[in-house]
């Protein structure tokens, strides 16, 4: 475990705010993007030709540099935010926050 | 194309059964063939080493309607209509992906309800887990619950029931059994027979993709983490929820001529057991299936589990009338095939023939085994362990160790369960989880109810697999009969660990004679059921589980009762049997031990026993019952008094005999033995129905005030027996 | 004038036999299911949205109903002042419509709930509340995984000022708890009507309590007390 | 209606991914969010703040340009993927996607 925590944080660390995408595997059933697509069909747009619905989960975390974020965030993933049975995960993005506050 | 050497293993299928499929077929299989042997020949769909037990069980009664052999079994309920119902188990899917697993066999186990043409009206499920402070225990527990509460809730059909049991020996080989039960009317019960040559056969409901590749195969060997290799199968309740609509909409016409769902084995086994029950041919062609994905063999479409699509084989003139209701309920069919008179399975891929095959080599040929067996020299020390050494209990000990089971995860509250199921939809639910020891459920239309139970003390099962199963099947009709139903069939489950090694063996063929006795001794029939093996790991099988799921009637629904009592009512124990420490509760909790003999059983004492309590309930004069089980007599009292929030209070002829011990009478277990409360001025007329019957009936106390108050043994506030209680199964994640 | 109740069936609607059943069987007034396609209401005197899983829930609840062929006519029902009683899923679907404000959340413990409940009955001048008088304890049980009921704070004073706040969870005495409040809804909110009135939103259901048998017979005032209002109610 | 389907498709038009965004709006109650900062706690991770849990749909689209799939699925988004009572959506991206298939 890592020592540092939002208390005991060094003076060095900053936060970071990583965007972690979670999609269905491919050729796993994803009911969910087929409702919207038919959803989206009825609605006349016949344009739409699939849909995969995923979750994205937005982290604040504190850490010393972007790279050990990213590295945290990916452990997080792999251990509670995605299920490698059904999901895929990646991180979509990783940026210092000010304030650290994110919406 | 030829097989390569050993190719049949990666399909489990063994060096000796590849030969004789050689042999059958005069020539090496196609590879598609293959695959369909493998799926066919498996334990999950060939039941190789449980067919020759299955023979043994009791099947027929007057009132049967339907026996084991198609999608569930059927019983009367008068008025002219049946209860259809199953049980299924989904452990390896669920030890895998528990969410998707569970939700998944939530829907195999309703497929095969309305695939009998009967409106699904009630769920349970019968769940064993490791214990508790594993987190993966816990995590498994809490997916698997929300699975089914998730596929459920969605299709509208309530859980009205079901049962937990925590052991260690359930850590990797979790349980996962669903029950349905379905009504229809007698000449609505539709057969999955295939008939009338040229008649068309259509695919309806979801799109083919890869999921559960192998599913049935793996469901059938000691690897449960092998079905990882597919793609795991994510259920679509709302798909499901419009195909039982469309497939019940069908049923109302006389053109649907057969319905079969798709579930192990997808296509294959569903193309074959229509055929082989219907003793004709099918040919279908796979390039007519729609598909999710692009790429798909046809090897990959007859194996594929895909979820949600049902088999129908329709008269040509009634094809127009299925496209018109399919669409109307927002889903596709597709014709791929048809009836043939040659008996053979005819699989192309457009021009091409890829699979043809007699479908009764799939069945009557698959082989069955039956492998020496022997009991666990380890099991039979722990039967036979000598527990006269322990340490009794000290009457001022009585209220702590009581509180300590109120509060075990097997015996306390399973509110955090029941409560994430929907049990108040379809308005039937007159008793509901949590209030008695069966679900009672009112038939529209008619005075009448149905009593739900599922039960199986896999301890006792583990310690005596016989004994144990005569117990299961004893406990669940005991239960329905608590709320005042008759019992009238049941349907199984059985959970065992490899049946390939002497231990598993033993207990399997055990288990089902014990099966077959208590329901011969209560005039049960069985009829329908399922078999889950392999739930081994490693050295560690699980306990024995002979899951058995009750149905009983009530001719009049209101006449039921819960395990509430009423201030100033009279509390009697009915029923003699023995109590005894062997496997209970109490011994695993305090003592940490599973061991010891279980109870005895005589079931000519517990087929009076349940019409004695039914007839009481009926004729007004039993206001309350409760089975007495897990926990022995002092947690029976606690729950009847958590239940009513009123509390007991012993009378001095209610006190255990002085020369006793007191663990064993106060949480000893045994068969047998209902509590019972009844008003003041109706116990001369229990205490007669009782002696004519020839049940022992003995006088314990009165329901009143706020305490357990156990006279010399101390007492225990109700609310501190509640809060007990309650917490069992709180904070699980 | 007709007096016909109307429940709508979308794709995935499993409470709408049970809302017929509540009707004709246990008030006995005359009803019918309407499909989602359907789009000529004239027919009914009110009509209810039921409960269930429309569209499987996907996407939100409600979210994908919201645009079936029926929704347009059913807006203009109410428009014209017909009473539209929404149950459970037919309270999100009404949200998502804009029919009602606000919008119901995944419950604050992120699981399905069942069992009965307490409301405290907030106002009584509703299409579906006037059998109840103000302030009355009943018992209706609920069954949704979202319900946790959600407005931005000036919608929110908007519906307590105007009184517009239907019916909140409580305790048997009457009380407004934290634990009394299955879903963390805002202010305990159970159920939310339109400013006319004839529009009402509720999560637990009444269609399931029309019976001692079944536990309770609560919800039969609640239907029973649109047909008290349709005589002098619908305008049409 | 849009008359475009797959199969009536112009020439020109080519098939987009494009990946909506959606999340809970400032101030609006995020117990996904919150049960998963609790877990990644329980995990050890004391370095994460915050967590916002939202959804992506990955669409696949029609059309004849990056800009008019941005604005078709903004429309979509707007319309349907969420609602503005309660959620706020971004586009995250806009590809071309060759074989129009998607994960
Ligand atoms: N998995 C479950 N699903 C639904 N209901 C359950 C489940 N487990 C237990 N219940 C319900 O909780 C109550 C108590 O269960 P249990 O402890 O097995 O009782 P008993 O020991 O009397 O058979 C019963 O009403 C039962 O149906
Ligand atoms: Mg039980």
């Amino acid at each position: 475990m890592k020592a540092t925590t939002a208390n005991g944080a060094e003076p060095s660390a900053v936060v970071w705010r990583v965007d972690v995408v979670v999609m269905p595997k491919p050729g796993v059933n994803d009911p969910e993007g087929e409702a919207i697509l038919g959803g989206l069909h009825s609605l006349g747009y016949g344009e739409a030709h699939r849909v995969r619905a995923g979750r994205i989960y937005a982290l604040e975390i504190e850490a010393e540099d972007e790279a050990s974020a990213r590295r945290r965030a990916e452990e997080m993933a792999d251990r509670l935010l995605a299920n490698p049975v059904i999901q895929v995960f990646h991180i979509q993005a990783v940026t210092a926050v000010e304030g650290a506050r994110i919406s | 194309m030829a097989i390569a050497a050993g190719a049949w293993r990666e399909v489990a299928l063994s060096d000796a059964e590849y030969e004789r499929i050689v042999e059958l077929l005069g020539r090496e299989p196609t590879p598609v063939e293959l695959g369909m042997f493998g799926a066919m020949w498996s334990e999950h769909c060939g039941y190789k080493h449980s067919r020759p037990h299955l023979k043994r069980l009791p099947t027929e009664a007057p009132w049967v309607l339907q026996g084991p052999g198609e999608n569930a079994g059927a019983v009367d309920i008068g008025d002219g209509l049946a209860a259809v119902f199953k049980v299924e188990s989904h452990n390896h899917p669920s030890a895998v992906e528990p969410y998707q697993g569970a939700a998944t066999g939530v829907g195999g186990i309703v497929r095969d309800i309305f695939t009998m043409g009967a409106r699904p009206i009630a769920l349970l499920d019968a769940l064993r887990f490791g214990p508790l402070d594993q987190p993966r225990n816990r995590y498994l527990f809490d997916n698997v619950v929300g699975g089914i509460g998730g596929y459920g809730n969605c299709l509208g059909i309530p859980t009205v029931g079901g049962e937990v049991f925590f052991d260690e020996t359930f850590s990797a080989n979790p349980l996962v059994n669903a029950m349905c039960v379905g009504i229809a009317p007698h000449d609505g019960i539709v057969r999955a027979r295939a008939s009338g040559i040229g008649n068309i056969i259509m695919l309806i409901g979801a799109e083919t993709g890869r999921d559960g590749l192998h599913g049935a195969t793996f469901a059938s060997v000691e690897d449960p983490e092998g079905s990882h290799r597919g793609v795991i199968q994510v259920g679509n309740p709302f798909l499901e929820k419009l195909l039982l609509e469309a497939c019940l909409e069908l049923l109302q016409g006389d053109d649907v001529v057969a319905m079969q769902d798709l579930g192990a084995a997808g296509l294959t086994s569903s193309t074959v057991e229509c055929a082989s029950r219907g003793g004709v041919g099918v040919e279908i062609d796979v390039a007519l299936v729609p598909r999710r994905e692009t790429g798909m063999t046809p090897y990959e479409v007859m194996l594929s589990e895909s979820q949600e699509r049902m088999l129908l084989v329709v008269k040509p003139e009634g094809v127009e009338r299925v496209q018109r209701v399919v669409e109307k309920w927002s889903l596709q069919a597709a014709a791929i095939g048809k009836i043939t008179g040659d008996g053979m399975v005819r699989v192309r891929d457009g021009e091409q023939v890829v699979a043809e095959v007699p479908a009764r080599f799939f069945t009557d040929e698959c082989p069955t085994y039956l492998r020496p067996a022997a009991e666990s020299p380890a099991i039979r020390a722990a039967r036979e362990r000598d527990l006269s050494g322990l340490p009794d209990v000290q009457p001022d000990q009585v209220p702590d160790v009581l509180l300590r089971l109120l509060r075990s995860p097997n015996i306390g509250s399973r509110r955090p369960v029941y409560e994430r199921y929907d049990h108040t939809i379809l308005t039937n639910t007159v008793v509901p989880p949590g209030a008695a020891d069966a679900a009672v459920l009112r038939i529209k239309g008619t005075q009448r109810g149905i009593a739900v139970a599922i039960d199986c003390n896999s301890r006792y099962c583990y310690l005596d697999p016989e004994l144990g199963a005569m117990h299961a099947v004893a406990e669940a009709t005991r239960n329905v009969a608590c709320v005042g139903g008759r019992p009238l069939a049941i349907t199984n489950c059985l959970n065992f660990g490899n049946p390939e090694k002497p231990a598993g063996a033993y207990q399997l063929e055990r288990a089902v004679t014990g099966m077959a006795s208590a329901c011969r001794a209560l005039g049960i029939p069985v009829v329908s059921g399922n078999v889950s093996l392999y739930n081994e790991t490693g050295e560690v099988a699980v306990m024995p589980t002979p899951m058995v799921g009750a149905v009983g009637v009530l001719d009049d629904v209101r006449r039921h009762v819960t395990q509430r009592w009423q201030s100033g009512q009279v509390v009697y124990l009915l029923g003699d049997g023995a109590p005894s420490l062997g496997g209970s509760e109490y011994l695993a909790v305090v003592h940490g031990l599973t061991a010891g003999r279980p109870p005895a059983l005589d079931l000519d004492a517990e087929r009076s026993l349940q019409e004695t309590v039914r007839r009481g309930i009926e004729e007004g004069v039993i206001a309350a019952a409760h089975d007495c089980s897990a926990g022995g007599l002092a947690v029976m009292l606690a729950e009847m008094a958590i239940a009513s929030g009123i509390g007991f209070v012993l009378l001095e002829e209610g006190e255990p005999a002085e020369s006793g011990r007191l663990d064993v009478a106060w949480f000893g277990e045994a068969g047998s033995r209902i509590v019972v409360a009844c008003a003041a001025e109706n116990a001369g007329r229990l205490e007669s129905l009782c002696a004519e019957a020839g049940i022992a009936c003995r006088r314990l106390g009165r329901a009143d005030g706020e305490t357990i108050d156990l006279r010399r043994f101390g007492s225990v506030t109700v609310a501190d027996a509640r809060d007990a209680y309650e917490s069992a199964l709180l904070n699980l994640s | 004038m007709s007096d016909l109740i109307g429940v709508i069936t979308f794709p995935g609607s499993n409470g709408d036999h049970d809302a017929l059943h509540a009707i004709s069987n246990d008030i006995g007034a005359p009803a019918r299911l309407v499909d989602y396609r359907e789009t000529d209401l004239s027919p009914f005197a009110a009509l209810i949205v039921p409960g269930g899983f429309s569209y499987g829930d996907y996407l939100r609840c409600g979210a994908i109903a919201r645009f079936a062929p029926i929704v347009e006519p059913l807006r203009e029902f109410a428009a014209r002042g017909g009473p539209v009683l929404g149950i459970c899923n037919g309270f999100q679907v009404l949200t998502e419509a804009h029919l009602l404000p606000g919008a119901l959340l995944r419950n604050k413990t992120l699981r399905f709930h069942c069992h009965w409940t307490w409301l405290r009955i907030e106002q009584t001048d509703t299409a579906w509340t006037g059998g109840y008088t103000r302030g009355e304890i009943i018992r209706l049980p609920v069954a949704h995984g979202d319900g946790s009921y959600y407005a931005d704070p000036e919608t929110l004073a908007r519906l307590e000022d105007t009184g517009r706040v239907v019916a909140r969870y409580c305790t048997a005495e009457g009380e407004i708890t934290d634990e009394s409040n299955p879903n963390g809804s805002l202010n305990a909110i159970a159920g939310v009507a339109n400013e006319r009135g004839n529009v009402v939103g509720l999560m637990p259901h009444p269609e399931r309590a029309t019976d001692p048998l079944i536990g309770g017979d609560d919800g039969l005032r609640m239907l029973r007390s649109v047909l008290a209002f349709l005589p002098a109610g619908v305008t049409r």
